[in-house]
């Protein structure tokens, strides 16, 4: 809509989208190493945006749009929200990030997850080159043809997506809400203090 | 086309990783949605690829997806904070072998 | 010559009425629970109109029979195989509502949630066996997973409860993106999102998307293997399984693992999957082993009744992976094994429902002790499922067995088949376990009293017999099964 | 010729009777289980005889029913299909023969249970299950009373789940059971991808086994005695029987004795040209003879009267083995049937002494019970003297038979079984005096309460003393009655049997030899026995660990002669070994081993992975999907 392929230099645009690209993965990376959930909160909102100026150089500028409005808008927002309700950040920042799996293992075999994916579309595939762009133009990517297919050939889809918006609302009312009638606390379970304390310990133990 | 499929691989390796470390049950719920992005990011590159619209329309419905679970997901946490005081995996320890 | 076939052949909203109905009742009992949910009275009002949404999504299943038909650009495929499924998923929920008849009281709050959430998850679950296109199946996994987080969080007081579901949503969540990524990657392959014309793409001089196309089955299996729950991607079952409410579990061993079957079937079986056959069936051939090994053996040690039926359920899992992998008669059989494992787990689940309805869960081993002696139609109930769990003759674990095994033995997995019989000889021990506790005596005190409720009846003796049925006269559903399953061994056999 | 009804009426009252009895038991009068039980295995004793009457005016000598197909699983197809032919309708009458007395017996032996309902359904259900077996006219069906057989013997077994180890040896019984029952699975599964039929009538065309390799024929045959040696309690997997003991003693005497241990033999005798054409007969033989000998040489040193029994019941089914490994299927078949007679005998006339005992089983503490029990303990003389094989009687019958048949084919094995014989002698002459005979060693206030047990125990006594004594005339040896000899073999006709020549004289050589050999082994039993009395007396008598004692006795044996220190002290050694083994594998290994081992690395595990198992969980999920993603990878892409 505002910015369409080919409006602006080639040159310019394979810059952007590098800047992009790495400004999605500092953001990732934020989120996986930031101390605080306030600040992945952050990581993640700037992996979104980076993502969507991808999205809008892959010209598809509806996505981008969406992208911005849903997470940037919703899910973000609701992420802050959780976190100050349940004020993480002013009274306990995660003390150790060291998490049971060693932090060796976890980088060593993401590393080794993403080097063979890469490898495989690198050395192994040959990818098209994006459609001719002929065929991208006799699509344009607007409102009106992202509406027709999807209400055409994705109907069902598009149905299916409300049935789960319905399912997942449903079930985080439900699972959220705090004062259920009729119901106690289970007596069965052991009191939480004791246990996280001792959980608390046994991790103690097994940093050093 | 291929940068773009790296940098979604990278993005989805970086989710998973902050999955895998962090302790933090809000973090990770976040990590999952870089996952998510990432898969979404491969969508649109697909469609790109092929100039079609169909990658644009499930990327659009996956983020309507993403939104829901991570709404259960934060529900959830809210109840598991209620119960043990603290967004901590290391307080799942209840269940066990 | 058009007209016979269209005149014939199901309307397009025929095809997707059964999950039409379901979303449908679903709403109806959401919107009552909001307004009402006093008294027990009005539960079981709730219940029974949920119980009449399953019965007209069978119906409306029924009618699908044998009459194939695509609708919705070919989003809903209602084929043979698609309505098989379907129709043992909807039995299975019927089932398990059934059973929570006479159980207005226990679980009292999110009654109305847990059912329309039920309904909402069988929905979904409809929707992955009929799913005619990638966007549809992907959405059907994730209506099922989500409604199931859901249900089970349902005693959200209860930190087993909350904890189970929330290592399953994380799990799940990371698996979704698994299977979004998988998806994105066949898309990407194929250039195409129906599922019947998910083929590998022509192999030009400059252009080779195979590593794409293995890109997209990598992804695919751990999604669905997450979903099927085969080892290693398994580790959600327990926690969830023993999280859960007792019939929840029962929902989630039987349904949704019908579910699973049919999309990793679906999936395994087109055009890009049968491409790569051989690789596909050394890596689930190796998931199955391991699969087979670490369930039976786990659930060898394990004390509490629910998660021992989980790694049991993992057991089964790697059984029938090995149909997944034998196209001659393989698919069929898997469809005939959960026909005969929903019975039984539904059924050991339910038992456990019954004894502890006037109280607490019950879900320790030692809580069965001396149940046969006190109860005994339901101490024999539970003996036939543990029977057909190991595979005795006579009932329909047997046969279910001997159709999958002698599919892979046909297919050349000999030594497969052979780790998977001497699997299901360790699998005795803990089996039998259960059987002994029930007749060990013992002064249980908080068992149930009075007389068994008519759902409960019902419930069991439906389940017994159904497995009695197919030990004995398999021959219908064996060769239902079998036709269903057909095309999809033609895919792969051409 | 078909006759559904015959087979319906033979198959179904035991089923019925187990239906009823268990549903309604707990609301019928006090008796009547007990008699609903009887009268219907006296049903399908009657259809059975009416079968085997039937039998002989038939063509082919055939009957069969089939009730339409059990499934198709492309490309096989099983029916319910059963047939009655000479072997099968042999089998029915000694099952339901056999089991409708030990029934009667039971109405006695469980009086005093306070519900005695679910035991007379489970008993039904067994002989129901293995009418099953027997008339089955394919492996899977077959299949069906097999396991049907081992489940009833598994909830027989602990039929008193009150006691932990009871439960525990119907758990291992049926585990050891399924581990034959695996090889028979995997038996059925290759036979149908070499050949594709299971149905016995097929099975029985030699041609069809021509076209088969020899390494999968020998697999298939291997596969199925595997499945034998479970069932029958033969070497490598016999540990089970003497732990199922713990059952009652009825139970013992019909499963652990006279008919479902006897399923591996009538496998072998069903299959016999596909056993013959498999080439592992020899194997069969060997493994036959070996268990019999081992397991008389530990009946010679046990102490529990019942798992004496045991022993000398897997010696003797090894014995039938050897037979049937000396393709001499018709001996071996005939030695299950005379076996039946006297076992259940004496595990019926041992239950009659430990009912009079109130629950005493330890031969050391009885003594003298013949003025006191002289019913029960004129036939189990009988009984014991059938088995130790005295002239004449049953036992020496039938098993100089496969005596002569052993000798003709692989002369070792003959020397081994004829010194088997003479131990089988010995530890019958040592049980038959330490029970009945000499001075009592009971005391004074519990030897005064010894009372007979009642009619309804007694009867059944006799009447199985009667067949124990004269069943082997069925059988003459041809030496002895020219024309009318070998009624009984020329009746089966079993196909696959191998034709056993001798010569008049070796044939009287062979009674004679067998005869000496009783008296032999009876000699020894007087000399090393009832000699020895007294310092075995006086021994026990004193206080102290009865292991040691025991221990010191055995050495006493070993200073006194030679002989019997060879055979005392090396079956107690062997019985150790055995035992040892036995401990080894299954206790220790498999028990405390490995489950042993798995708790401790679970418990480890666990341990480690305590705090936030989920983001090891998350990692199994990468590591599975990188793992995949490279094998993919790597085999498909061409490089």
């Amino acid at each position: 809509m505002i910015v369409l392929e080919g409006s602006i230099p080639a040159a310019l645009t394979s810059l952007l989208s590098v800047v992009a690209g790495l400004g999605a993965i500092a953001g990732a990376l934020v989120v996986v190493t930031a101390p605080r959930a306030f600040r992945a909160v952050m990581g993640l909102l700037i992996t979104v945006v980076c993502l969507s100026i991808e999205y809008v150089l892959l010209a598809a500028p509806v996505i981008a749009f969406i992208q911005i409005l849903v997470y940037a808008g919703a899910v973000v927002v609701l992420f802050l929200f959780v976190v100050m309700l349940l004020d993480l950040d002013g009274s306990r920042a995660e003390s150790s990030s060291r998490g049971p799996v060693r932090w060796e293992w976890a980088i060593g075999g993401t590393a080794a997850f993403f080097m063979i994916g890469v490898c495989g579309i690198y050395y192994l595939a040959k990818l098209p080159a994006p459609a001719a762009p002929a065929v991208s133009e006799a699509t344009p990517d607007g409102v009106q043809a992202i509406g027709v297919t999807l209400l055409r050939d994705y109907l069902v889809s598009f149905e299916a997506v409300a049935v789960f918006l319905l399912a997942a609302a449903v079930a985080a009312i439900y699972v959220a809400h705090a004062h259920g009638r009729g119901e106690k606390a289970d007596p069965a379970e052991p009191d939480p203090a004791p246990e996280a304390g001792a959980a608390g310990a046994a991790a103690g133990k097994e940093a050093p | 086309m291929s940068g773009y499929l790296a940098l979604s691989l990278a993005l989805f390796s970086i989710g998973a990783l902050g999955v895998v470390l962090r302790r933090n049950l809000l973090v990770m719920l976040i990590s999952i949605e870089v996952m998510l992005n990432a898969a979404i990011l491969a969508l649109v590159v697909f469609s790109r690829m092929y100039g079609s619209v169909d990658g644009r329309v499930m990327g659009i419905l996956a983020i309507a997806v993403a939104a829901g679970e991570v709404a259960v997901g934060l529900a959830l946490v809210i109840a598991f904070v209620r119960l043990r005081g603290r967004p901590d995996a290391t307080a799942m320890d209840l269940l066990k072998w | 010559m058009l007209a016979p076939t269209f005149l014939t052949g199901p309307a397009p909203l025929e095809l997707a009425l059964a999950p039409l109905v379901l979303v449908i009742t679903a709403c109806v009992v959401l919107a009552a629970a909001l307004f009402r949910r006093g008294s027990e009275e009005e539960r079981l009002v709730t219940l029974l109109v949920a119980l009449g949404g399953c019965a007209m999504a069978f119906l409306a299943l029924l009618q699908l029979l044998d009459r194939p038909g695509e609708a919705f650009a070919g989003e809903i495929q209602a084929d043979n195989f698609g309505v098989y499924t379907g129709l043992l998923a909807t039995v299975a929920t019927g089932l398990v509502l059934l059973g929570v008849l006479g159980h207005t009281r226990r679980y009292g709050a999110g009654w109305g949630e847990a059912l329309s959430l039920m309904l909402l998850s069988l929905a979904g679950i409809l929707l992955v066996c009929m799913a005619g296109g990638l966007l549809a199946l992907f959405l059907g996994i994730e209506i099922l997973s989500v409604a199931a987080y859901g249900l089970t969080a349902l005693t959200r007081r209860r930190g087993r409860s909350v904890e189970g579901a929330l290592r399953y949503l994380i799990l799940g969540a990371m698996a979704s993106a698994f299977l979004l990524m998988g998806i994105a990657f066949a898309y990407g392959a194929t250039g195409t999102t129906s599922i019947a014309a998910l083929a590998p793409a022509q192999k030009l001089a400059h252009l080779d998307l195979t590593a794409l196309e293995l890109l997209a089955l990598g992804f695919l299996l751990v999604g669905l293997g997450f979903k099927i729950g085969a080892v290693p991607f398994h580790t959600w079952v327990p926690d969830a399984y023993e999280g859960a409410p007792t019939p929840i579990t029962g929902f989630m061993a039987s349904a949704v693992k019908v579910a699973a079957f049919a999309a990793i079937l679906r999936l395994v079986y087109t055009p890009l999957g049968t491409a790569h056959l051989a690789g596909l069936q050394n890596v689930l051939g190796v998931l199955a082993a391991l699969t087979m090994v670490l369930g039976n053996l786990v659930a060898l040690v394990q004390t509490n009744f629910k998660r021992m039926l989980a790694y049991s359920s993992i057991a089964h899992t790697g059984y029938m992976l090995l149909g997944v992998i034998s196209p001659a008669g393989g698919p069929g059989a898997v469809l005939f094994y959960l026909a005969a494992y929903v019975p039984a787990v539904i059924g050991a689940f339910m038992v456990l429902v019954i004894i502890g309805r006037d109280t607490e869960d019950l879900e320790e081993l030692g809580d069965l002790r001396g149940l046969a002696r006190e109860h005994p139609a339901l101490g024999l109930a539970m003996v036939v499922f543990m029977l057909s769990f190991i595979g005795v003759p006579v009932t329909g674990g047997f046969t279910a067995k001997l159709a999958v095994f002698s599919a892979a033995v046909d297919n050349g997995y000999v030594l497969l088949a052979v780790l998977g019989i001497v699997m299901s000889v360790v699998s005795v021990a803990y089996y039998l376990n259960v059987v002994r506790l029930m007749y060990i005596p013992a002064a249980q005190r908080s068992w149930y009293r009075g007389p068994a409720r008519i759902g409960e009846r019902a419930i069991l003796a439906t389940a017994v017999v159904v497995l009695l049925v197919l030990g004995l006269v398999p021959g219908e559903v064996l060769e239902g099964a079998l036709d269903a399953a057909r095309p999809l061994e033609l895919l792969a056999l051409k | 010729m078909d006759n559904p009804i015959l087979f319906l009426t033979i198959l179904l009252p035991p089923f019925l009777g187990a239906l009823v009895i268990g549903l309604t038991g707990r609301y019928l009068p006090r008796k009547l289980p007990g008699i609903l039980g009887c009268a219907t295995v006296l049903v399908s004793l009657a259809a059975s005889i009416r079968g085997f009457v039937d039998l002989h005016h038939v063509e082919g000598a055939l009957l069969e029913a089939d009730f339409g197909v059990w499934f198709a699983v492309a490309p096989l197809t099983v029916r319910f299909h059963f047939l009655l032919d000479p072997l099968a309708s042999f089998m029915t009458l000694v099952v339901s023969g056999v089991g409708f007395l030990i029934h009667v017996y039971s109405i006695g032996y469980m009086r005093h249970e306070a519900r005695d309902e679910r035991f007379f359904s489970f008993m039904n259900l067994f002989t129901g299950t293995m009418l099953t077996l027997v008339l089955a006219g394919n492996l899977p069906l077959m299949f069906i009373g097999w396991e049907g057989v081992g489940l009833c013997s598994y909830l027989l077994i602990g039929y008193w789940f009150t006691d932990g180890a009871k439960a525990a040896a119907g758990i291992k019984a049926f585990l050891v059971n399924r581990i034959g029952d695996l090889g028979f699975l995997i038996g059925i599964f290759l036979l149908v991808h070499a050949i594709g039929t299971v149905d016995f009538q097929a099975l029985a065309q030699p041609a069809l086994f021509e076209s088969v390799g020899a390494g999968l024929l020998c697999g298939i045959g291997l596969c199925l005695f595997l499945g034998a040696t479970g069932k029958s309690a033969q070497i490598p997997l016999y540990m089970w029987l003497p732990d199922a003991m713990a059952g009652p003693t009825p139970v013992s005497a019909l499963i652990h004795a006279a008919t479902m241990v006897t399923a591996g033999v009538y496998m072998v005798g069903r299959l016999g040209v596909l056993f013959a054409a498999s080439g592992v007969l020899p194997i069969v033989a060997v493994v036959g003879a070996a268990t019999a000998f081992f397991a008389a040489t530990m009946a010679l040193t046990e102490r529990d009267l019942k798992k004496v029994l045991a022993y000398s019941t897997v010696s003797q089914l090894g014995f039938m083995f050897l037979a049937m490994g000396c393709g001499a299927y018709s001996a071996g078949i005939f030695h299950v049937y005379t076996h039946a007679f006297f076992k259940a005998l004496l595990f019926l006339a041992a239950g009659s002494v430990i009912h009079a005992l109130h629950g005493e089983q330890d031969i050391r503490r009885m003594g003298g019970l013949l003025r006191k029990l002289p019913v029960t303990g004129t036939t189990f003389l009988i009984g014991g003297l059938a088995l130790a094989g005295l002239p004449l009687l049953s036992g020496y019958l039938s098993k100089d038979e496969i005596l002569l048949a052993a000798r003709t084919s692989f002369v070792p094995l003959w020397l081994l079984a004829e010194l088997t014989a003479l131990l089988t002698a010995a530890y019958v002459g040592r049980l038959v005096w330490l029970v009945f005979f000499g001075k009592t060693r009971i005391e004074a206030a519990a030897w005064a309460g010894v009372r007979e047990s009642p009619p309804v125990m007694t009867g059944p006594l006799v009447v199985l003393a009667a067949g124990a004594a004269l069943a082997g005339y069925v059988n003459l040896p041809h030496v002895v009655a020219h024309e009318g000899a070998a009624l009984l073999k020329r009746f089966l006709a079993i196909a696959g049997e191998q034709a056993i020549t001798a010569s008049a004289a070796a044939e009287v050589a062979g009674l004679v030899v067998s005869g000496l050999v009783c008296f032999g082994g009876l000699a020894l039993a007087y000399g090393f026995v009832v000699r020895r009395r007294a310092q075995l007396h006086a021994r026990l008598a004193r206080p102290g660990a009865l292991g040691r004692l025991h221990a010191l006795l055995l050495a006493k044996y070993f200073v006194d002669g030679f002989c019997m220190r060879y055979l005392a002290g090396g079956a107690r050694k062997l019985a150790g070994v055995v035992h040892f083994l036995d401990e080894l594998f299954v206790d220790a290994f498999l028990v405390r081993g490995v489950f042993g081992l798995l708790v401790r690395i679970l418990g480890e595990a666990t341990r480690l992975l305590q705090a936030g198992r989920v983001q090891a969980y998350g990692m199994a999920l990468v590591l599975g999907g990188a793992a995949m993603l490279l094998y993919l990878l790597l085999s498909e892409i061409p490089w």
